[in-house]
């Protein structure tokens, strides 16, 4: 008698061939046996990748179809937008040592996970980013100069989610990956193939809400991508301390199918999204990427990584760099050149320029409007409270409190 | 107009609701086929079909979670949570999440939310089945916080809480689910009373008892209790919790000059001491006596065989009302 | 390049006989794959089993070591609790139906695994119990008498977890499951042997609770056996709703072996609890065993079951019943007779007896213990109500309050 | 005696609390190695050992459930909430967890857990950074909620806190974390002042200020900006919000006439209704003046640059003093 008896250390591994298939169910039932060991989940090589870290073109069966269309414009794009995003991330850190900014995530390192999932995406998706998805953002069409003074402490959120079909960045580690398959479900029941996205890291996915976020989204079939972001650590802790085994392994056990991919490998990142989201419009359900990458930067501006991580590891990981390795590999295509650099260097000066005068500029907002958006509709006692305040304000004889 | 149960007025507004609305939808366990295990949405399933009537999975944080993400794909998301102790799990993305979205994206988002809670004590159940948690929610700016104490108005509210653009937490008194009234199911919202206004259920000059939910009745029945000693008390349906219409509270007090609130919650921090704390620096001048507040104890809520001893009751606030009127002793207690 | 993607519709079996060397890890080397589709979530016969439905034996290599040792007395014992089981529970309805108790969750159904699970355990073993796990408390030694009333509205918790080393019944759904984990975390640092173990159903593996305790328990390697009583049913949901594939397959994702058994075979219940006590015992870690069962009854006495499932299904599972399966096997192995039987219907009727007249005799404690034990350390707040309240109470006349 | 913050404070406490009893652990986000976020922890587990200092996955829910297990087991957890908006995860765990096995054991099981959580505003931090949930704490009958306001209060509540056989939130208000004070960490707990009493941070006779953590420092400054206008203001640092030492509120009240309750949640069924509600009932007679609140308003925490707006400050609290005093408008502000 055969029975089910499931071990934690092993994938099943599926013919790359059969991803691009969009139906992992049946591709799956050709698998061949992966028999690497549990210590894999250490493993940052165990990952799909079509670029290596010099930058030289890998063949894989399954991620291959995803980006054979992708014309010189199309990868430029992708190079210039991380190009930015690192320009964005640079500036966003320098304005907060200079005190323009009250803080900030970087994700230096995370650039190709970032703008490859987001180029993935169609106008009518909509994304959940967690705080530190300035990449996503920026490709989503977020205005940097806006986006920026979120963390100027003058708005909790300050791009519109409608004009970019992107939610407030979240803070509650995890609490999106439940709207994105809300909103999944939502786009289902209007017969759209719009699709979800929720972002979230490594340490997101111990939390109980990623999990019933996968429950859901299975159980409904959702048209949801989970792409968390495997940077290696959660603050101090080492993605250790949330997973013994690669987190890509947790989604099948919720019936949702899941790839591991190199995430400083912008096209890699593109195929696997694309097939994904591919997977959920065609009623395919959800799906769950793992992109393995890494935080090249403190936590937040706030953070000392020196106190739980040797340099030696960072050091390693530079050698990985998303934008150099695709740069070298859009060199020797012939796909960039230096007169192309220059030009996409110069923008990102132009935003950072940009960014600065924006912070530099920004004022903040009259007292009273800390009332406003309470709620939708009125509200006699807040109505009370405001004018109360107000009065109180008016009795000051100077404006220096505004 | 036609008599209703409380459950099967609620039942009525959903229907209503969602007839009118077809992005009003129902998200809860056991709410589909079962009709919930206290059958308020007995039928609508089968009416309006699982995609608009969905039996979710065994959490509560997914389950508002997801009506997050359905609200921001536009729906309006009437939730069910099974009994108000299981209210916890979702408590994250209650306040972190629907309360704040609104204000975190400077009013671009709105949260047209429902969260239906059948709620309080005094029916005889198990542990975590009887709890009164509309403090907590009441805390929380952002929410609004309304409970319905008779059919009427549980039709009423229900549908003018769906049809809110702001988050609203809809308190069912579990303990009046099967108390009859006449429902007229034709009312046009726009005559009804607002959602936000207390209703004086009862006027009377000597003193005043503010409660809602369950309590009201009981008020009710203490009012009628000390007619014969030539007592006239006002009994104020409060209705809405957040906000409060204190308007309609003040003004009963500077006629009265003494009032008691009650409810089943614990006491410490309870919405009791907002109303008391509110009606002081309101009414100050008009107080002939310290106002009294008859709650539960701040105990965990007790085995239900000892329940009573916890709950208000008709005894317990007619104690109350002797204080205020200053006149504890005087009464013959007849069990 | 070889990479790990793992879709949802597979197990990898390992070889049953790779089992009993409490080392999974190893053993999943050599696994093979398993290819059976998707639809397999349903399969209530995909199990590890070693009674059939009529009762009769079957082999398996991976369960049968860990049983050849039950003597006839240990077999009988199994039997005699299971037996005593549902008579306590069949009393408890009939208990509820006459008034004599608010309420009773019943288990008819579940006794394989509930008691088989709970006999396998150490005296030093703690068991953290939902409500519905009447035959593991009785098998624990909880006092039926006692134990009943936790359902008659007189107590919420009606034994001492001291003496038989078992939490109160939990009814927030999963909440156990974490309390276990971090029990088995002390027993870890106490450098000791004892296991904890979380009993939950079907349903509670959607909360996020439950995927919590298991993200702890694999980094903690905390000695945790979790025991998931798939009874089909969380009150009117199918299993369907909750779990798309099996539950057993969750766990390994989070570095959890798990294994799916007959939860009507209560050879296979102890012998895959043994096996699980055992790994913990020996620091391999937390276990999740799925135990394929069916609620016969309703949900509770208040609710009614016809509204959404179909007496065709009850009776076929009344075909696989736990205790006539055992009770064929039993008599033909000559472990049993009629005259044993006999002796174990008089101590259940006597056990019955002694429950009902236990509820009749119940006195209601008196009020101002409701103010008792909210603190263990005096609160003089709490001391003023109670005070006042019992001033209140002494107002009365007669004491039909009380 | 000596000089430390009161972030060192904690520390102190800590380190003592766990060398004098091996059953005390440490759990939470970032507690080991990196010390904890404000490095309040900083230390311990090189100290300890992880097995006493634990570095938890990232799941508040987990951490305060598997508290509870290891609770059970016979040890005294000290959990670590990494931030104030980030214990609402973990809320239903409290709430039915933690604040209900001793009731629901009939008090055979103890709960000595102790939640430590940074708390508060005022430090320019984003968004669930800032929080302020002890009313939903205080409300919950079986926990007991403290506050500490000063280095030396610190180190022995936390101390206290660890001993007491009821689990207790403690409450760090982050603002003072770098703030320095006098600390005897020779302190014999049976010396210290017991756990739930409040403190009498300065005697006045004109009017009592009521309020703890942060806002403790900000009354003081208020009763010293009054003084040259020949004010007198007593300041009453709570320190226990659950169960709160209404016996040294009301003795204040008696004598003063007029109380300011000042807390930073918001208003609406906040902690200062119940002192409010309290007050009012047992010092009805005495009051010369409704009691004001000065609170934060009734709004989600706003972004930080306009947290000034929200935060009680000086000039608030003066306003309030004024309020009671009947003095408004007399008042000069000086900027
Ligand atoms: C519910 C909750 N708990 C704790 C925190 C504090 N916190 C902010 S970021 C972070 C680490 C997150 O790690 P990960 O999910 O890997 O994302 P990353 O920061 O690496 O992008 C923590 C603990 C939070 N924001 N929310
Ligand atoms: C947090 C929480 N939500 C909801 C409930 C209500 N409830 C009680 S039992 C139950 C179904 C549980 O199903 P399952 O976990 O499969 O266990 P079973 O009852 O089948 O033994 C539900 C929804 C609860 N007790 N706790
Ligand atoms: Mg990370
Ligand atoms: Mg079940």
């Amino acid at each position: 008698m055969t029975y089910t008896q499931t071990t934690p250390d092993r994938g099943s591994a599926v013919p790359a061939s059969a991803v691009h298939e969009g139906d992992a169910a049946t591709a799956s039932s050709h698998g061949t046996p992966d028999d690497r060991s549990a210590s894999r989940a250490g493993d940052i090589d165990d990952v799909a990748r079509l670029l290596q870290a010099d930058g030289s073109r890998v063949a894989d069966a399954g991620l291959d179809p995803w980006i054979v269309d992708l014309s010189p414009h199309q990868l430029r794009a992708l190079h210039r937008d991380m190009v930015l995003t690192r320009r964005l991330d640079t500036e966003g850190v320098a304005l907060q040592r200079q005190g323009q900014l009250a803080l900030w995530p970087p994700c230096r390192g995370q650039e190709a996970v970032q703008v490859g999932t987001a180029h993935a995406l169609a106008p009518g998706d909509f994304v959940f980013p967690s705080y530190r998805e300035h990449g996503v953002l920026l490709a989503r069409g977020a205005k940097p100069e806006a986006y920026v003074l979120a963390w100027s402490g003058e708005e909790h959120s300050a791009y519109d989610h409608t004009t970019i079909n992107a939610a407030p960045p979240q803070i509650i580690i995890g609490a999106q990956s439940l709207h994105a398959t809300g909103w999944a479900m939502g786009a289902q029941r209007d017969g759209a193939t719009d699709v979800a996205v929720a972002y979230f890291g490594d340490g997101a996915t111990s939390q109980g809400d990623v999990n019933e976020a996968m429950v859901f989204a299975s159980s409904f079939a959702a048209p949801v991508v989970f792409v968390c972001s495997n940077n290696q650590w959660a603050i101090s802790e080492p993605v250790a301390v949330q997973a013994k085994y690669p987190i890509a392994g947790r989604a099948p056990g919720f019936g949702i199918p899941s790839l591991r991919i190199d995430g400083n490998d912008v096209l890699a990142c593109v195929a696997a999204m694309r097939w994904a989201l591919d997977r959920a419009r065609r009623g395919g359900g959800p799906t769950f990427l793992e992109a393995v990458t890494y935080r090249m930067g403190p936590h937040t501006t706030s953070d000392d990584p020196t106190r739980y991580r040797t340099s030696d590891e960072v050091e390693r990981w530079a050698e990985r760099d998303p934008i150099a390795r695709f740069e070298a590999y859009l060199r020797a295509e012939g796909v960039l050149d230096d007169s192309a650099l220059a030009d996409v260097a110069a923008a990102a000066d132009a935003l950072a320029a940009e960014v600065r005068s924006a912070c530099v500029r920004a004022t903040t907002r009259a007292p009273e409007t800390v009332f406003d958006h309470v709620y939708a509709e009125p509200h006699a006692g807040l109505a009370t409270q405001k004018a109360d305040y107000l009065g109180y304000l008016a009795g000051f004889e100077t404006d220096d409190l505004r | 107009m036609s008599a209703l149960t409380l459950g099967a007025a609620i039942n009525a507004g959903l229907t209503r609701a969602m007839a009118d609305d077809e992005r009003v939808l129902l998200m809860g366990e056991d709410i589909g086929k079962l009709g919930g295990v206290f059958r308020v949405t007995d039928g609508l399933q089968a009416r309006f079909g699982p995609q608009r009537v969905i039996d979710t999975p065994l959490a509560e944080a997914g389950i508002v979670g997801t009506a997050v993400g359905l609200a921001l794909r536009g729906y309006r998301p009437v939730v069910e949570i099974q009994f108000d102790g299981f209210v916890y799990p979702a408590f994250d993305q209650i306040v972190c999440q629907v309360a704040k979205l609104h204000y975190r994206s400077n009013g671009r988002i709105r949260m047209p939310l429902v969260i239906r809670i059948p709620w309080a004590g005094g029916v005889g159940a198990a542990e975590h089945h009887s709890e009164s948690p509309e403090a907590y929610f009441v805390h929380t700016p952002g929410l609004r916080v309304v409970a319905a104490s008779t059919p009427q108005d549980a039709y009423v509210m229900l549908r003018q809480a769906v049809a809110s653009d702001d988050p609203v937490v809809f308190l069912e008194p579990k303990r009046l689910y099967h108390s009859k009234g006449e429902v007229d199911p034709d009312a046009d919202l726009a005559d009804a009373p607002p959602l936000h206004l207390a209703r004086v259920a009862r006027e009377g000059t000597d003193a005043t008892i503010v409660t809602y939910g369950a309590l009201v009745g009981t008020a009710l029945d203490a009012a009628l209790a000390v007619e014969d000693e030539g007592l006239s008390l006002e009994v104020i349906d409060l209705r809405s919790l957040s906000p409060m219409d204190l308007t309609t509270v003040a003004a009963s007090v500077r006629k009265t000059g003494r009032v008691v609130v009650a409810h089943e919650a614990a006491r410490q921090a309870g919405v009791g001491a907002e109303i008391v704390a509110s009606i002081t620096e309101r009414c100050f001048h008009h107080l002939e006596a310290p106002p009294e507040r008859v709650t539960g104890h701040d105990i965990p809520y007790p085995p239900s065989k000892l329940e009573k001893h916890h709950v208000p009751d008709l005894d317990r606030i007619l104690y109350g009302v002797d204080k205020v009127l200053d006149r504890t002793g005087e009464r013959e207690v007849v069990l």
